[in-house]
C-alpha cells in the first residue's frame, strides 16, 4: 500500500507539470482557436534556449530572463508570420500549421544550440525526501516536490489571471467570437501577443523543470506530447481540466507502468519485458476517455446545428 | 391548362413538443401534408419551422408527439431512415460539398440508389461503370431541367449563391424523392433568382409529382404557389389552411407586424 | 499553349469519364510510364542510372508516394486527420513477415495483400473514434494508434519472432521462381505494385465510394441527410487508407530497408508522410507522389547544397546541421503552402495546367 | 473548275431524300448528326438519321400530310427539327423554317400566307406562339412538339409530342416499308423542296420556293469549290430560316455526307465550337466582330510580357500572315520564321481557343466585312473566305477561291453560275441554283427574273480586273453625281464604318456636285480614346463637337477618301465636307430600322437644314430636334454644328478641287 502511494504521488507531482504544459495549450487555444502542437517544440527551445545561454557562462538569473525575451520574440513572430495569414482557416489547417512550426522550432533549436543532451542544474537535489523518508517510509522526491510546487503556483497564478484581470476576460471574449470582440474594440493581434508571450513563458518554466529532471534533449518534446491526452481528458478550454487532468495522466500512467506489466505477464504466462507502458497509456485512456465523453471532462458541449 | 391532382394525407403530425435544453422550440404542432401538394411552413424569425424541418427529417427527435408517414406510426427516425424513404432536403444555409463539382454533387444525390460496392469501384469495370453511366445520365437530366449545364464540371464553391441554391435542389432531386422538404429556397435571391425558384418548384411539383414541403421567412412568395400553409410563431401554430385563409389570419397580420405577445 | 484541345468532343459518358479526359494528358502520361518501365532501366542498363538512384530515390519515392496516397485517402479525402500512418505501415509489414514466416510457400504478393488487410483491420479498430471526435481531437487521438502498436511490436517478441534486437529481417521478394534481387529490379517490383493501387485509388475516388468520402468531408451533416452512412463510410476511409499505408510499410520492409525494426515506424516518419500530402496536395492522387518527391528529394538538395558550399567557400558548418536545416526547411515550407496553396504543389499544376489550355488568354 | 453539276440527279440521287438514303447505305455508320445535350454529343450516324426520318415521315402522312403540303419549321437549331424538313421532302412536302425568335404576329403572316397545316416546332415557347394565333391561322391543324417540358397540361386539339408522332410513325414504317421508299421515289428534283421567307426590307416577307435541283445544285458546286467530304463537320448554330444555314447545314451536309453539330443552347455556342472543333465554318461578320472584340479584351487582362508577346506576333501577321496563308511569294526567310514562331505562341493557341484550329474553309456573308477583321482571321491562319448570294440563289453566286483573296470583293461567280452587270450597274445572275418562284407572287416572280432568265439581285457591283465581283450598293441605292459619276453611298457609309470611333454615317450625293456625309461618332471607343487624352466632355453632344474628335474623325474619312480614290470607279464618291451630329441615330426616333439600316429618306428630309449648311459652305449651323428617352418621355437637343472640310484625292476627273469654307 504504501508502494502505491509512493507511486501515486510521484505520478500526481508529475501530473502538476504536465498540467503545466498543458496549460500553455489551453492559454493559446482559448485565445485564438488555435491548437497549438508546436508548444511542446517551444518547451524544448525554451530549455535550451536557457542551457544554451548558461552553458556560455551567463548566470541563470541572467539567462533565463534573456530566454523569456527570445520566447516572447518567438511568440511575437510566429503570431505574425504564420497566425495572422491563416486566421479565416479551418482548424485542421492551423493545426497542421503549428505541426510545421513545431518542425520549423526544433530544428531552429538545434541549428543554434546543437543536438547534444545537456544537463541542467537548478540546484535542487533529486532526492528522497528525507522526512516522508522517515516517518511514512515513502520515497518521494525532494526535486519533484519543489517543481510540482513551482508549477502549482504558476497554475494558479494563470487561474487566476484569466478570471480576475481584465486582459483576462478580454481572453474570453475574444475566444468566444473573434469577430464581437474587435466589433466591441478589444485589439485583437495585441492579445495574440500577450498570450503567445505567456504561453512562452509557461513552456519556458516547464522546460527548466522538465530539463533539470530529465536533462535537455530532444525526447523533451515528448514529454510535451503527453501535454495531448491531458487535453483531452480536462477539454481543450478548460483551465481546471488541463490541472485535473494532468493529474489523472500522470498519476495513472505510473501506476499503470507499475502495476500493468506483471498483470500481463500473468495473463499471457510470459517472462517478456512489457515495461515502456506510459509511453502509450495516456493516449490509450484519453482515446477510450473521448468515445464516451469527447467534449472532455470540462470542455462545453458542442451541439451541431444545421 | 392546370389539373392538380392532390392526392390522400401521406405525412402527419400530432403533438410534436421538441426542446433543446429546456428551451421550447416547438409545441403540440400538429399538421398534415397530402400527396403532390405544396404545403409552406412560414412564421417569422424563430418561430421554429427549421426545427420543424428537422424533426420531419430526423435530424431532431421530438420529446412528444406522433409522425404518420404512410400509414406507419413512428415516434421519430435517423436521417438515413428517412433519406431511405424517400424524403430529400436542402437546407438554409447552403450545405454543398463545397470541394467537389456541381455534377459530383448532383451524382451523391443518387448514392441510394447505387448498388455497387467498393471493390468494383476501384477496378471500375463493369457493371461499376456501367452503373456510373447509368446515374450519370438521370443526373444530366436534372441538370438539363434546372438549366445549369453551363456550369456542369465547375467547383460548387465558386457558384454564385443563387446557382449554388439551384444546385442544392438537383443534388436532393437526384435521389428522386417522393417528399421534397425546402428550407428557404428563395432566401437571398434577387427577383429574377426567386422567379426561376419559384419556376423550379412548380414544375418538380407538377412533373415529377413530388410533394414539397417549403418553408420561408418571407410570405409574399410562398402564397403564390403553395397549395395550403401553416404559420408558426414561438414554436406553436396558429394558423393553417388555403394561402387566402392564411392571409386573412388575424394572429398571422399580428405575428408578422410584431404585435406584442 | 500545348493543349490543343478543339475537337476533343466527347460523345459518350465514358470518355467523359475519363482518368485523363485530354488526349494531351494521356499522350504525356503514357510517356512518363513507358518511360518509368522502360526508359529508366534501358538508360540504368548503359550506366546513366545509378544503383544509388534507384535505393536512395526512386524506390523510397515509390514506396512514400503509396503511404501519401494512403494518407490522402483518409485525410485529403475523408478529411479525417492521422498522424498514426506509420502505424499502419508497421502492421503491414510485420504482418506480412509473419505470414511469409509462418506459412509455408506464402506467394509473397499474397502476404502483402494480407499485410494491408491486418492494416485495414486495425485502421477500422482505431478509426472508431472518429465516430465521435473530428479535428485535432481526433489527431491526437491517432496518436495512441502510433504509440501503442510500436509498443506492441517492440514488447510483444511473437511478432519480430522472438529475435533478440527486435530487428527482423525481410525474406526475399520472389515471384514465380523469380528473385528480385537487384535494386532495379526491386524498383520495378516497387513500381509496378505502386502503379495499379495508384489506379484502383483513382478510379474509387472519382466513383460513389470516393464521392461519398468528400461528401463527409465537407458537410457531414449534409451527406448524412442525403443517405452517406458516416460510420460506414469513414471506416471505409479508415480501412482503404490503412490498407495502402499496409503495402506500404510492407514495400518498405521488403523492397527498400530489407531489415526493420519497429522503432523504424516512429512518429517522425508519420509526419514526414503528412508532409507529403500538405505539400503534395490534400485531396489529390497526383499531389500524393508529388509531395512523396519532393520530400525525398528535399534533403539530398539540401545536403548537396550544404556540401557545396563547404567545397566551395569553405564554409564550416557544425556536423548535424544539415539535419536541423532540414527539419526547418520542412516546417516553413508546410507553413508556407498551407498559407500560400493550401492545395499544395497538385493544385499549382493544376493551375499551371489550366493556364496552358487558354493560352494565351489570360483566364 | 468544271463541275458536272447534274452528276447527282444524273445518278438518280436528284432529291434531298435520295441523298439522305444513298448515305444511309454508302456509309450508314458514319456520324451525320450531333447534339450536345446530357453532357454529351449524341451521335446518330447515317443510317440512323434515315430511320428517324422516315418515322417522321410515315407519322406525318399518318396525321394526313400529303404531297405538296408545307411543314412550317419553328425552332433552335435541333436534330429532329432538321429532319423534319426532310420528312417532309420524303412525301413531297416543303419545309417552312421560321425565324424562331419572331414574335407569334409575324409567324402569323407566314403561316396564313403558306396556308399551314403542320407544324413542328421546338418546345412550350413555341408552342405557346402557335396557340396564340391559332384563331389567326384556321389552316393550322397540327403543332407537334420536340421537347415536352413544360407541356404535360396542354390539352388543346392537334397538339402532339414529336415522340408519340414517331412512335407512331415506326410502327407505320414497319408495316408497310414500301411506303415511304414509294413516296421518296415519286420526288423530281424539279419539285419545292423548301421555302424561306426573305424578311424584305419593305412590304411583307415573300415566300421564296427552292427546287431540290437548285439547292442540291447550290451545294454542290460549293462542295466541289471547297472539296468537301464525309470527313467535314459544321457547327449548325445560325437560324434554319436562313439561307445560310439552310445551305451550309442541310443541303451541303447532304450532298457533302459530312457531320452537323448541334449546340446546345444559344449561350454555350463558343463551348460547344471549342469542343467540335468544325472543319467547315460559317458565320456572319458580326460574329467575327465580336469573337475579335472577346480576344482584344481578354488580351487587355494579360501580364505585360504576354501582352507584349501578343501584340508583337499580331504585327508579324498582319505584316505577312495572309500572304504566307495564300502561298504568295515575297515573305522573307526571317518573316517565314517569324511566322513559324508566332504561330507555336499565338496563332495555334489563339486558333485552338477560339475552336478554330481544324477549320478548312470559313465563310462570311450577308453583310459587308471590315478589311482588319478579315485580314485579322487571314493573318492568324483561318482561311476565311467572302461569299455572295441570296436566298433567292440559294446563296450561291459568287465565292472567293483559296489563293485569290481580296479583301474588298466578293470572289469569282460559282460554277455554273452566270453573272451579268445591267447598265445601271444591277448584278444579273443566271444559272441552275435561281428561286423557281415567289410563293403566290407571279407578279413579283415576273419582275424579279427577267426574260433571258436573268435573277435581278437587287445589289450594285462591277467586276474587277481580275474578274471579282464587287458589290457596292443596293442598287436603288446608288444614284448619280453631278458629275455623271457613280455615287454608292452604302459603300461609302460602310468604308467609313469600319472606322471604330464612326458608328454610323449617311452620305449624301445623288445629284450634287460633290459627297458630304453626317457622322455619328461611336460613344465607346470615342469616349475611350477621349479620356487617355484626357479631354473632359458631359455626354454625347458635347463628345461629338470637339475639336479634337472633330480632327479624329477628319483623318478617318481622309484614310477612306484615299482609298476610294484609288480606285475609278468610286474617286468621285469621296468625302469632301461632313459634320458631326449632335445626336445618335435612334430607330425610336423613326431615323434608323429596327435592323439598325439609314432611312435614307427619313433623314434627308429631318436634317435638310442639315444638308442645306453642308452644300451652302457655311461653317456652322445651328439646329434643335426632338427626341424620345428610352422611358418614353421626349425632349429637345441643339447644338450649333461644326461643318468641316476634308481633304480629297483627284487621282480622277478634277471635279473635286477643294472648296473653300
Amino acid at each position: 500500500m504504501q508502494f502505491f502511494f509512493e507511486v501515486l504521488i510521484a505520478g500526481l507531482l508529475s501530473g502538476v507539470m504536465y498540467s503545466l504544459v498543458a496549460l500553455g495549450y489551453v492559454l493559446i487555444y482559448k485565445a485564438s482557436g488555435v491548437f497549438n502542437f508546436a508548444q511542446g517544440a517551444m518547451v524544448f527551445f525554451a530549455a535550451l534556449t536557457a542551457v544554451g545561454l548558461h552553458d556560455l557562462g551567463l548566470s541563470l538569473w541572467l539567462a533565463v530572463p534573456l530566454t523569456m525575451v527570445a520566447m516572447i520574440a518567438l511568440g511575437l513572430v510566429t503570431e505574425r508570420v504564420v497566425l495572422r495569414p491563416l486566421v479565416a482557416q479551418a482548424e485542421i489547417t492551423l493545426f497542421m500549421a503549428t505541426i510545421g512550426l513545431t518542425f520549423f522550432i526544433e530544428g531552429l533549436a538545434q541549428a543554434i544550440w546543437g543536438a547534444s543532451v545537456r544537463g541542467l542544474e537548478l540546484g535542487i537535489a533529486d532526492v528522497p525526501l528525507d522526512w516522508l523518508l522517515d516517518h511514512a517510509n515513502m520515497a518521494i522526491s525532494q526535486f519533484d516536490l519543489i517543481a510540482a510546487g513551482i508549477a502549482a503556483v504558476l497554475v494558479a497564478a494563470l487561474a487566476i489571471f484569466f478570471s480576475k484581470t481584465k486582459i483576462g476576460r478580454a481572453l474570453r471574449a475574444v475566444a468566444d467570437d473573434h469577430q464581437a470582440a474587435l466589433s466591441v474594440g478589444i485589439p485583437l493581434h495585441h492579445i495574440w501577443g500577450v498570450v503567445w508571450a505567456v504561453a512562452g513563458f509557461v513552456a519556458l518554466v516547464a522546460g527548466l523543470l522538465w530539463g533539470a529532471r530529465n536533462g535537455v534533449q530532444f525526447a523533451l518534446t515528448f514529454v510535451a506530447l503527453k501535454a495531448l491526452p491531458v487535453l483531452i481528458l480536462g477539454g481543450f478550454t478548460s483551465v481546471p481540466g488541463a490541472i485535473v487532468g494532468g493529474l489523472i495522466i500522470g498519476a495513472s500512467e505510473k501506476l499503470a507502468e507499475v502495476y500493468i506489466p506483471p498483470l500481463l505477464q500473468t495473463l499471457f504466462d510470459t517472462q517478456m519485458n512489457l515495461g515502456g507502458i506510459e509511453g502509450w497509456f495516456p493516449y490509450v485512456l484519453a482515446l477510450l476517455f473521448l468515445l464516451v465523453r469527447p467534449e472532455g471532462l470540462f470542455g462545453e458541449r458542442i451541439i451541431r446545428r444545421i | 391548362m392546370m389539373n392538380k391532382r392532390i392526392g390522400e394525407v401521406i405525412l402527419s403530425f400530432e403533438n410534436i413538443s421538441l426542446s433543446f435544453g429546456g428551451v421550447k422550440a416547438l409545441t403540440r404542432i400538429g399538421f398534415d401534408v397530402r400527396e403532390h401538394e405544396i404545403r409552406a411552413i412560414i412564421g417569422p424569425n424563430g418561430a421554429g419551422k427549421s426545427s420543424m424541418l428537422n424533426v420531419i427529417n430526423g435530424v431532431y427527435h421530438p420529446q412528444e408527439g406522433e409522425i404518420v408517414f404512410r400509414g406507419k406510426s413512428r415516434r421519430g427516425m435517423n436521417t438515413y431512415e428517412s433519406a431511405k424513404s424517400g424524403i430529400a432536403r436542402t437546407f438554409q444555409n447552403i450545405a454543398l460539398f463545397k470541394g467537389m463539382s456541381v455534377l459530383d454533387n448532383i451524382m451523391t444525390g443518387r448514392n441510394l440508389k447505387m448498388r455497387s460496392n467498393f471493390l468494383l469501384d476501384a477496378l471500375y469495370w463493369g457493371p461499376a461503370q456501367r452503373e456510373e453511366i447509368a446515374h450519370r445520365r438521370k443526373v444530366e437530366e436534372i441538370i438539363d431541367f434546372l438549366e445549369i449545364q453551363h456550369i456542369r464540371k465547375t467547383p460548387v464553391g465558386r457558384l454564385a449563391y443563387g446557382l449554388q441554391k439551384r444546385v442544392e435542389l438537383g443534388r436532393a432531386l437526384a435521389a428522386e424523392p417522393s417528399i421534397l422538404l425546402l428550407d428557404e429556397p428563395m432566401a437571398g435571391m434577387n427577383v429574377e433568382e426567386k422567379q426561376d425558384m419559384c419556376r423550379f418548384i412548380l414544375d418538380v411539383n407538377d412533373q415529377l409529382g413530388t410533394t414539397i414541403i417549403l418553408i420561408e421567412h418571407d410570405m409574399g412568395v410562398v402564397m403564390d404557389i403553395s397549395d395550403r400553409v401553416v404559420v408558426l410563431d414561438y414554436g406553436k401554430k396558429i394558423a393553417d389552411g388555403t394561402p387566402d385563409e392564411v392571409r386573412a389570419n388575424q394572429d398571422v397580420i399580428d405575428a408578422y407586424l410584431g404585435v406584442a405577445h | 499553349m500545348f493543349y490543343r484541345e478543339a475537337g476533343q468532343f466527347k460523345a459518350t459518358y465514358a470518355e467523359d469519364n475519363r482518368i485523363f479526359p485530354i488526349r494531351q494528358d494521356r499522350i504525356v502520361f503514357a510517356f512518363i510510364i513507358i518511360f518509368a518501365f522502360l526508359g529508366v532501366p534501358l538508360l540504368a542498363s548503359i550506366g546513366l542510372v545509378s544503383n544509388y538512384t534507384f535505393t536512395a530515390i526512386l524506390t523510397p519515392f515509390l514506396i512514400f508516394s503509396l503511404a501519401a496516397l494512403g494518407l490522402n485517402i483518409l485525410t485529403g479525402y475523408a478529411g479525417q486527420l492521422s498522424l498514426g500512418t506509420a502505424a499502419f505501415m508497421a502492421v503491414g509489414a510485420f504482418a506480412s513477415y509473419n505470414f511469409m514466416l509462418r506459412i509455408e510457400g506464402m506467394p509473397i504478393l499474397v502476404a502483402f495483400m494480407l499485410g494491408g488487410l491486418c492494416a485495414a483491420g486495425v485502421g477500422i479498430v482505431f478509426g472508431l473514434p472518429s465516430l465521435r471526435i473530428r479535428g485535432f481531437y481526433l489527431a491526437a487521438a491517432t496518436l495512441a494508434t502510433q504509440f501503442f502498436i510500436v509498443w506492441c511490436l517492440t514488447k510483444i517478441g511473437w511478432f519480430t519472432n522472438y529475435s533478440s534486437s527486435g530487428v527482423i529481417s525481410a525474406q526475399k521478394i520472389a515471384i514465380l521462381g523469380y528473385t528480385f534481387e537487384s535494386s532495379m529490379s526491386k524498383y520495378l517490383f516497387v513500381l509496378s505494385v505502386v502503379s495499379v493501387m495508384a489506379l484502383l485509388a483513382k478510379n474509387m475516388v472519382r466513383s460513389n465510394i470516393g464521392r461519398s468520402w468528400m461528401a463527409i468531408r465537407d458537410m457531414d451533416m449534409a451527406a448524412e441527410v442525403i443517405g452517406f452512412r458516416p460510420m460506414r463510410t469513414k471506416l471505409m476511409a479508415f480501412a482503404v487508407s490503412s490498407f495502402y499505408c499496409g503495402v506500404s510499410g510492407a514495400l518498405f520492409a521488403y523492397a527498400y530497408l530489407g531489415t526493420v525494426e519497429p522503432e523504424g515506424f516512429n512518429l517522425d516518419l508519420s509526419f514526414r508522410i503528412l508532409f507529403m500530402v500538405i505539400i503534395g496536395g490534400l485531396g489529390s492522387i497526383l499531389g500524393s507522389f508529388l509531395g512523396s518527391a519532393f520530400i525525398v528529394l528535399l534533403p539530398i538538395v539540401l545536403s548537396i547544397t550544404i556540401q557545396f558550399l563547404e567545397h566551395s567557400i569553405g564554409l564550416n558548418l557544425p556536423s548535424g546541421i544539415g539535419s536541423s536545416i532540414e527539419l526547418m526547411a520542412f516546417g516553413s515550407l508546410i507553413i508556407f503552402f498551407l498559407i500560400v496553396e493550401p492545395h499544395g504543389l497538385a493544385r499549382l499544376w493544376q493551375i499551371g495546367k489550366e493556364k496552358l489550355r487558354l493560352w494565351p488568354f489570360p483566364h | 473548275m468544271s463541275v458536272a453539276n447534274d452528276q447527282l440527279e444524273d445518278a438518280g440521287l436528284g432529291t434531298f431524300p435520295r441523298l439522305l438514303l444513298h448515305h444511309a447505305s454508302v456509309h450508314g455508320g458514319r456520324p451525320a448528326t450531333r447534339e450536345k445535350d446530357l453532357g454529351i454529343w449524341q451521335t446518330w450516324t447515317w443510317s440512323q438519321v434515315a430511320q428517324e426520318v422516315r418515322a417522321l415521315a410515315c407519322g406525318l402522312s399518318e396525321l394526313g400530310f400529303k404531297r405538296g403540303d408545307n411543314l412550317a419549321v419553328i425552332g433552335d437549331n435541333r436534330p429532329r427539327l432538321y429532319w423534319a424538313m426532310a420528312a417532309a421532302q420524303c412525301l413531297g412536302g416543303v419545309a417552312v423554317p421560321l425565324y424562331q425568335d419572331a414574335v407569334a404576329a409575324e409567324m402569323a403572316f407566314v403561316l396564313q400566307d403558306a396556308e399551314i397545316k403542320f407544324a413542328i416546332v421546338e418546345d412550350q415557347e413555341q408552342v405557346d406562339k402557335m396557340l396564340e394565333i391559332k384563331d389567326q391561322c384556321p389552316t393550322l391543324a397540327h403543332v407537334l412538339y420536340d421537347d415536352p417540358r413544360g407541356l404535360r397540361h396542354y390539352i388543346q386539339s392537334g397538339l402532339q409530342s414529336l415522340e408519340e408522332l414517331m412512335a407512331m410513325g415506326r410502327i407505320h414504317d414497319q408495316n408497310q416499308r414500301e411506303f415511304i421508299d414509294g413516296e421518296i421515289n415519286r420526288g423530281e428534283p424539279g419539285d419545292i423542296a423548301v421555302m424561306l421567307y426573305t424578311s424584305g426590307t419593305t412590304g411583307k416577307p415573300k415566300g421564296v420556293c427552292q427546287t431540290h435541283a437548285s439547292f442540291i445544285n447550290a451545294a454542290q458546286s460549293g462542295c466541289d469549290f471547297d472539296h468537301l467530304g464525309p470527313d467535314d463537320s459544321i457547327l449548325s448554330y445560325l437560324p434554319m430560316a436562313w439561307v445560310g444555314d439552310h445551305l451550309f447545314s442541310y443541303a451541303q451536309a447532304l450532298v457533302a455526307g459530312f457531320t452537323i453539330n448541334c449546340p446546345e443552347s444559344g449561350d454555350t455556342v463558343m463551348t460547344d465550337l471549342r469542343e467540335i472543333g468544325p472543319t467547315y465554318y460559317f458565320a456572319p461578320p458580326r460574329v467575327f466582330e465580336n469573337l475579335l472584340t472577346t480576344v482584344m479584351i481578354r488580351m487587355e487582362d494579360a501580364g505585360s510580357i504576354k501582352r507584349g508577346m501578343f501584340h508583337y506576333f499580331m504585327d508579324v501577321a498582319r505584316r505577312c500572315g495572309a500572304e504566307i496563308l495564300d502561298g504568295k511569294p515575297g515573305v522573307s526567310a526571317l518573316d517565314r520564321l517569324r511566322y513559324r514562331l508566332g504561330d507555336l505562341l499565338v496563332y495555334g493557341p489563339l486558333r485552338n481557343v477560339l475552336g478554330m484550329s481544324r477549320i478548312r474553309v470559313a465563310y462570311t456573308a450577308g453583310a459587308a466585312i471590315g478589311p482588319d477583321l478579315f485580314r485579322f482571321y487571314r493573318s492568324i491562319g483561318v482561311n476565311l473566305k467572302q461569299l455572295y448570294g441570296s436566298t433567292e440563289t440559294c446563296a450561291a453566286v459568287c465565292l472567293q477561291p483559296d489563293g485569290e483573296i481580296k479583301f474588298d470583293s466578293v470572289g469569282k461567280p460559282a460554277p455554273g453560275v452566270e453573272v451579268r452587270i445591267a447598265d445601271n450597274g444591277e448584278v444579273l445572275v443566271r444559272g441552275k441554283m435561281l428561286l423557281k418562284e415567289y410563293y403566290k407572287r407571279p407578279a413579283d416572280t415576273a419582275e424579279a427574273i427577267d426574260k433571258d432568265g436573268y435573277f435581278h439581285t437587287g445589289d450594285a457591283g462591277f467586276f474587277d480586273e481580275d474578274g471579282h465581283l464587287k458589290i457596292i450598293d443596293r442598287a436603288k441605292d446608288v444614284g448619280k453625281t453631278a458629275g455623271g459619276a457613280m455615287f454608292a453611298p452604302n459603300f461609302i457609309e460602310n468604308k467609313l464604318k469600319f472606322f471604330s470611333f464612326i458608328k454610323e454615317a449617311v452620305a449624301f450625293g445623288h445629284g450634287r456636285q460633290v459627297v458630304c456625309a453626317f457622322i455619328n461618332i461611336d460613344m465607346g471607343a470615342v469616349g475611350n480614346w477621349a479620356e487617355r487624352r484626357n479631354i473632359s466632355y458631359s455626354g454625347y453632344t458635347d463628345l461629338a463637337q470637339k475639336p479634337e474628335v472633330y480632327q479624329l474623325i477628319r483623318e478617318c474619312i481622309e484614310k477612306a477618301n484615299a482609298e476610294l480614290a484609288l480606285d475609278p470607279m468610286l474617286c468621285a464618291s469621296q468625302v469632301h465636307r461632313f459634320l458631326i451630329l449632335h445626336k445618335e441615330l435612334d430607330p425610336d426616333d423613326d431615323e434608323l430600322t429596327r435592323t439598325r439600316k439609314v432611312r435614307r429618306g427619313f433623314v434627308a428630309e429631318k436634317y435638310a437644314v442639315l444638308i442645306e449648311a453642308l452644300y451652302s459652305g457655311k461653317a456652322t449651323q445651328f439646329i434643335e430636334t426632338q427626341v424620345k428617352f428610352e422611358d418614353g418621355r421626349s425632349g429637345m437637343v441643339s447644338a450649333d454644328l461644326v461643318i468641316m472640310d476634308a481633304q480629297t484625292h483627284s487621282n480622277a476627273p478634277p471635279q473635286s478641287t477643294k472648296k473653300a469654307a
